[in-house]
């Protein structure tokens, strides 16, 4: 099942994807007392902050270098240089993420090259900085992410012991979800490196004083010992390889690596626990049994109500599969399946669950919402599933959203939408069944009057 | 899967002695070789703590019968509880012409207090009608009450007919208290006793408007049920006076005496009716059945039969071959998921038997059937109806004796072409249910959790039909169910579309992939097994 | 602020209550091992259970007596012996709870003696049963409820050695509450006795063998240690003293009492904590703190949205007043706030709440639907918090409604609705808001068009 | 609370010492007693690693300017990320006279890719501009560049002529590529000097449909700000030619020539224009301020001043007289909330300005006020314009030269009108922010996060004014936050009703119970004091 030419024209009306660097600040975010800078006009740092900031309702301080004109023509060095003097001494960071972008990539800035020297000149031992290559032609904010955890991998993680730790390498997913991640794990008494964590730093409590940069995040000297752990659970399976920081660590250092899908689903949060099961010998404790069963049990008391939905599911790749297999596997079956991204595993990944289902999916790649917006309505899809973005499709279209993944402007509580794990997806699926009820009993009234009363002028009560 | 006479001993064997003994006579394991048609208890008291499905005569007479009826106020005397328990649960659909008279939404209640129940409640049911006249001017009231009233002795009679008198409307007391009979079927005998009483045959109509006029007794609407046979109806020509009582008005129902047929679907809830129309208005009843495809088409010729009208028939094959070439391929698809499954069938009202008609279009083997509150006739069919002792519960609700109507009555038919017509079609008949169902399935009266349990461990159905109480028990055991009290907030499923709404939402929870999961896979498979194929194992 | 007077008129047009004896099922259910018969009309029973069912999508057996008219007439102890007898049978319970009806009281049956008669006929010392007279008429189900909760205490509590564990005894919440009460007990490292724990009974997971009654619920053992605790926390604090479990702990036994209010909310939260700190001598824990901070963040990115609700609370007097409570410390202003039940501790309670509020509520004692709506519509209320019969507020006059309580008949889930703790009242505002949000934009357009092109046919694009 | 230079100066020490002395020219502490007007520096480069607020060209240019045109298709011109950032996140509104002529909820770029800007854009842009004029049919289209689009070497204006050939329809080509100038201001004046070369002027009407006509320029429509101005404008009987840009219209813009008068909300973005269409038009432009009652009350008189016609200034005095009565009492509540209160006042355009009328009506003292992206003008007032010297980033963006229309222009006032009328109202002047501040309050240009928080723990304001990316800093410091740029999805604050909806919105910052809540009672008080009364004891 590939998917469809989403290029049947070259105008993007209306897009479903951000940029590379966008995707490549979310990371940074979520190691301990790191900062972030943008090498390149100051409008993109001010642009991805204001989305960033807008759904997670979180300070959002990532610096830019600010190049202008003349940088363009005698290169930009000097300016990422006095960015990095302002930030270390503003905020004092332990490491810095510096990303590129259109302009720095299109004129060649050479990031490796002068963060070294940057290094070396002031003298600064303590401080880590990656740099990213992230120009926004070079991908969506999705591969941007992935290449950012990779760049951090692969610039702190070195030769170490082994150690019986599990790397746990996650997709951008909601501080909530990786909370509940970390509870399974706690659960499952596995000792973990989960990378990166934004629970804390991008959903950070009310407390006084307030700190510049959030308490939280991943520990660098965890990232540095990577090498060493007993195995990687990366949560990455739509990713290409080059992108992959678990395929890293696995070819550089012989960590084992698990590439499963995040988990979201029955059989997803089953492939995770006992994936984790089998690296450690640990079983699944009756609490999290307990948690399966009455997910079981919710399937079971909703099967009816969602069976008769007729799903799009759209985002980030990664998120993407996770929810079209929820979808499948509760009957909510999936008719449009898109994702902005250039993506070629995301239709190969679900081939089973199409083979089975009743009617094929359009898999969009590269998709804009104008493409989704057409292919929902040609299929008669009565529930939509992913970001705010998608709201045009309830008012164009009358499809109600189930708002999911990032960006999420338009409600609050992104970051706390909870949906992983056995009863993440109980919540999720409540959500969507709901979504699906609600819209059933607000147009009863005129079906029923389509159905039976065409003609007439009756007015039709009781309705439920 | 059949069941064994051995089987069903040790399931009853659990029970202490005297509940197995009363138990032994409700369940029948169906065997048509028999010298004697098998004989079945029904109607008899509930045995205490059994978790037994059926309601009480106030659910029979408010929650089926009377509260339909969309035009008029209908008051729940008594305390809360039992009107909110009745306030749109059954979802009875009723469409307004005339948005301020229909109530169907509403719940009216006396909320009566402890000083009521102290001192009596007929001073605060007659501010409430009041209340309710000032408020909603209704065409007519009705009364119910719950337990305490006709212990505490409140007239309800006597409050009634002041109103009446006050205001000039209709107020019908019914005392179906819940302690009355053995189930509901008490209330609809109250409710049927009642309405024909006090409603039918008020009406200024002397002869009907329009040809082929019938009435459509034993309908309730339940999702919409009752619009789907009437679109049908209406389509070949009939004239509907009126619906008994889905979707119903009173103003229809004072009618109902000029219809020139009476077509009965649910048997149970209305046969008293229908029996006394014939006598009083001289309209024979026609036993119906719109439930499945079959049903329907053969009900719909026995109708054109009874009017015998050329034309009549010929559009009747016209609609029934127009809506056959519409859902055919469709239910053929359906049939394709369903075939050579089995069914549990266990509803109240003639439910229990007329699904397993559709099931049967589906593919679907009926192994065990029964019902809540059914009499012996509607099992075994009514040529036993002199046979049937009644019990003292029985013989406690009020029996209505009426007569020809000295001048409404009138002969629909000769006595020949009655006879004639009874060969032919179940006019003034029914066969009950017992006669449909093959050797070795099981039926069971008053079904109860425990049994339900039992019997699915051993006739493993694919499916249940029943209703929201043992809904959770049976899907608890794995099993999908089906409410067919409520239709799952699904239906119609009546009719053709019916046929094809059902269809499609049986097949839903054979074909939901939630099923799959129903085994841990700790349990039963080794970690990892048919899933670490899955997983990227990089060494 | 004394309530309004709502009888002015004698009829209840639909109704905002349900009756005595619903309510007393509720905390049999979450005991263990424990069956509960209603002596009276089998319909009560059926229309119960049906209800419960409904509600919690869970199998609920509760046996009946089936009174005929026989029994009006010479008694129902034969047919309450037999139900017993039967029960007692098939599912072989350790309690046995026997619950009066309108029917069984209006003939003045005893159920003590005949249960205490019972007992010692047969010969059943291990069986445990508990009466209570619970007419219909003689209050609704909250007050129902809380006589079970009381009955229960009285028939099984006794003399007993001092003990460290911290009676817990809860109001009508969700199974999901109970669990998060629960997770709060343990990490305030608290040891206890909830009762009833209806977590695992009313919301059990999918599992194989089907068990007639469900694993899980408070154990007998602990009820009957109950008069040894330390201290007892109720959340019943609209409740009078003589249906108070707590109050009769307290005087029996002298087990000091702490009538809080449900945990929703910050305060009422912070009350419940500190009250368990001050009991055990043990702090807040670090992860509850954080979950609070998390909260009030909540609450400060959605105080703008929330100040333009103007709410309608109803249901259960014990939850309406923490919601009331909730929405006044958010500012989403409850301008109506009803109950069913006769009471007249709702409106003292919030004394405080009121005063500083700029309109005053309307507070409905003994309120139907019919009431709630008009006053509703009168305040310009936009959105209500109650159980699933408030949808007629949406249908009749447009008010949104968030569901919440007990019954929700019309949605999924309502048994993993969370909204008590930190943690589950950001879920619970999160729902208020995005409720409030998402009537928002849907009327954005009209309310435009209304205010600044009245008089033209100009259509208006470009919402949010 | 004033601000000492001490203070200041310990602020600015925490940088890098460069970053502190070029920092150090961008803030000042209010002082009127010094002998020369005090000088800040503006419009100079952002200083790299900064967090500053600063938006790029592009954000001006498409994102501010161009973009609100509402039957215009506006294509970004790059990879996917710029035109995602600016869609809809302006909150521009724009009512729809023709469904299918309104694109402001619409998205569209050329989402180049890395191949395309290796090999060139401008086939791929020339095919995008094909399926734009293939689905929408636009009555114009305009291109932005984003940053890769200079570098690589597209020609934009290329491509646009072409298109134009090929469509006959005006394509505008803006090279605001990212990089370009030292903030959005840079956008502002490419757009602007595209709108007037192309646009302005292009239309058929010689002379205004009708009396009083106006330009409204600088005014977006955010959240239907613009349509509360023009409601009111309206009513006195003013015809507004166009609005540049808020819920604008290509088609009227060609038509800007026409009117009698400019408005110029928003000095900074617009008033390259309004001097454009004076010099080539004839047209006046006045200064207005609609924010705030009394400046809106300001801003009619000055209008009606203008045309010194007298029924004008009466219905005008009508108007006020009539929307006073109806806001001034409930104002007057808002105010007793707010009254003492101080607030920091930091957004783009001339909205740390003018908000400062608006929050002292309120009684709200504004202690920090600075512009984003403003230039000396902005702060000073335009009689500096002769002394700001231009740096290099500046003088990079072209400059339009325009001359009288030898055809259209048209003096609508004598020169001795003019300068007569100079004297009573800000014709072609603007006096800028400091001026009206007071001594003591600080003003900051392009302030960061870093200084934010500093100034906070210094002044304590009540309430800051400012944008979503700052709004979280100050709210976890736990001070409420208003956002000027997107008034937090509410709205409109301009005008009569704007006013007394702003005055709700920051009340309900200082009402909401929520504030209540911001220290937790284990750091700062003992366990359970205050609230173990609500716990009753009994021991």
């Amino acid at each position: 099942m590939g998917p469809e030419n989403s290029n049947y024209r070259n105008l993007n009306e209306n897009p479903c994807s951000m940029c590379m660097p966008m995707g490549a600040i979310l990371p940074f975010k979520g190691i301990e007392e790191a900062m972030v800078v943008l090498h390149g006009s100051q409008g993109c740092s001010t642009y991805m902050r204001r989305h960033i900031a807008e759904h997670f309702n979180e300070p959002v301080d990532v610096g830019s270098s600010a190049l202008n004109e003349k940088g363009t023509v005698y290169g930009g060095e000097g300016n990422l240089k006095k960015a990095l003097d302002n930030i270390i001494k503003v905020y004092q960071p332990k490491l810095i993420g510096v990303l590129t972008t259109c302009l720095a990539e299109t004129i060649g800035e050479d990031i490796r090259r002068i963060t070294t020297d940057y290094l070396a000149e002031r003298g600064l031992e303590d401080l880590a900085i990656v740099p990213a290559a992230t120009p926004g032609y070079g991908g969506n904010h999705p591969e941007g992410y992935f290449l950012a955890v990779r760049s951090i991998v692969e610039t702190l993680t070195g030769e170490t012991g082994t150690h019986a730790k599990v790397n746990i390498i996650i997709p951008n997913i909601s501080p909530a979800d990786v909370r509940e991640l970390k509870r399974i794990l706690q659960l499952m008494e596995v000792d973990y490196v989960l990378l990166p964590d934004i629970s804390d730093t991008l959903d950070r409590p009310y407390e006084k004083p307030y700190t510049k940069i959030a308490k939280g995040g991943t520990k660098i000297a965890d990232i540095k010992a990577m090498g060493g752990a007993a195995a990687t659970i990366q949560m990455g399976i739509t990713m290409a390889d080059e992108l992959s920081p678990g395929k890293y660590l696995a070819e550089r250092f012989g960590v084992p690596l698990f590439n499963l899908p995040i988990p979201i689903g029955v059989d997803n949060t089953d492939l995770f626990i006992n994936t984790l099961s089998n690296i450690t010998g640990k079983p699944c404790p009756d609490g999290l049994k307990h948690e399966r069963g009455r997910l079981l049990d919710a399937m079971i008391d909703s099967h009816k109500y969602n069976f008769q939905g007729r799903s799009v599911v759209f985002g980030e790749p990664e998120l993407v599969y996770a929810v079209a297999k929820t979808c499948f596997e509760n009957g909510i079956f999936p008719l449009v399946v898109a994702s902005g991204s250039k993506n070629d595993r995301l239709g190969k990944l679900l081939e089973r669950e199409i083979e089975l289902a009743p009617e094929k999916p359009v898999i969009l790649n590269e998709a804009d919402f104008t493409q989704i917006r057409e292919k929902s309505k040609a299929a008669g899809v009565n529930v939509a599933i992913g970001h705010s973005d998608g709201r045009y499709l309830t008012e164009k279209e009358g499809i109600p959203l189930v708002r999911l993944g990032f960006p999420i402007h338009d409600r609050v509580g992104g970051q706390r939408l909870l949906s992983v794990g056995y009863t993440g997806t109980a919540m999720l699926l409540d959500r969507i069944t709901n979504t699906l009820l609600e819209n059933k009993y607000k147009t009863y009234r005129s079906v029923m009057k389509e159905k039976y009363f065409r003609d007439s002028k009756q007015r039709i009560a009781g309705a439920k | 899967m059949a069941m064994t006479e051995k089987q069903l001993e040790e399931i009853l064997a659990q029970y202490p002695s005297k509940t197995q003994k009363n138990r032994k006579k409700h369940v029948l394991v169906k065997d048509s070789t028999t010298e004697n048609p098998q004989v079945i208890e029904a109607n008899t008291r509930t045995i205490p703590g059994i978790i037994t499905n059926r309601g009480c005569a106030y659910a029979g007479c408010k929650g089926v019968v009377v509260g339909p009826i969309k035009d008029m106020v209908h008051i729940t005397h008594g305390p809360v509880g039992c009107a909110y328990y009745t306030w749109g649960t059954r979802r009875n659909k009723a469409k307004t012409e005339d948005p301020d008279k229909n109530f169907i939404n509403y719940c009216f209640t006396t909320d009566m207090q402890e000083s009521d129940i102290v001192f009596g409640g007929e001073k605060k049911l007659t501010k409430v009608i009041d209340d309710v006249m000032s408020i909603f001017k209704p065409n007519a009231i009705s009364i119910a009450a719950t337990c305490p009233v006709g212990l505490i002795g409140d007239d309800l009679g006597a409050v009634a007919r002041k109103a009446e008198e006050k205001y000039g409307i209709q107020v019908l007391a019914f005392n179906c208290e819940g302690y009355k009979g053995v189930s509901q079927s008490a209330g609809h005998h109250i409710a049927n006793n009642g309405l024909m009483q006090h409603v039918i045959g008020k009406g200024a109509l002397e002869e009907a408007p329009a040809k082929y006029a019938i009435n459509l007794l034993g309908e309730y609407n339940i999702g919409g049920d009752g619009w789907e046979v009437e679109r049908v109806l209406k389509e070949i020509g009939y004239h509907i006076v009126t619906v008994m009582t889905g979707d119903g008005k009173y103003e229809d129902l004072k009618n109902a005496h000029v219809a020139e047929l009476n077509l009965v679907q649910c048997h149970r809830s209305i046969n008293y009716i229908a029996e006394m129309l014939e006598i009083k208005y001289g309209t024979p009843w026609l036993k119906v059945n719109f439930v499945g495809v079959q049903a329907t088409i053969d009900t719909l010729r026995n109708i054109a039969e009874y009017f015998g009208d050329e034309a009549l028939t010929e559009k009747t094959e016209a609609v029934i071959a127009k809506e056959l070439a519409r859902i055919e391929s469709k239910l053929d698809q359906y049939k394709k998921i369903c075939e050579g499954k089995t069914a549990f069938c266990f509803v109240g009202g003639s439910r229990g038997h007329h699904y397993q008609g559709l099931f049967r279009e589906l593919g679907i083997e009926t192994v065990l059937a029964g019902y809540e509150f059914a009499h012996r006739d509607d099992y075994e069919g009514r040529q036993v109806i002199p046979d049937i002792k009644l019990d003292a519960d029985t013989k406690n609700i009020p029996d209505l004796t009426v007569e020809k109507d000295p001048e409404r009555f009138k002969l629909k038919l000769s006595p020949e072409r009655y006879e004639e017509l009874k060969k032919k079609i179940p006019l003034g008949q029914y066969c009950g249910m017992n006669v449909e169902m093959k050797d070795g399935t099981v039926i069971v009266d008053d079904l109860n959790h425990y049994e339900t349990e039992e019997f699915i461990k051993i006739l493993k159905p694919d499916i249940l039909a029943s209703g929201i109480k043992d809904k959770y028990v049976i899907q608890k055991m794995g099993i999908p169910s089906k409410q067919l009290h409520s239709y799952d907030y699904s239906g119609p499923y009546a009719g053709f579309n019916g046929a094809l709404k059902f269809a499609e939402d049986i097949c839903m929870s054979f074909s939901s992939p939630t099923w799959n999961f129903i085994t841990p896979p700790w349990k039963d498979e080794p970690l990892l097994t048919g899933t670490v194929a899955d997983a990227e194992g990089v060494a």
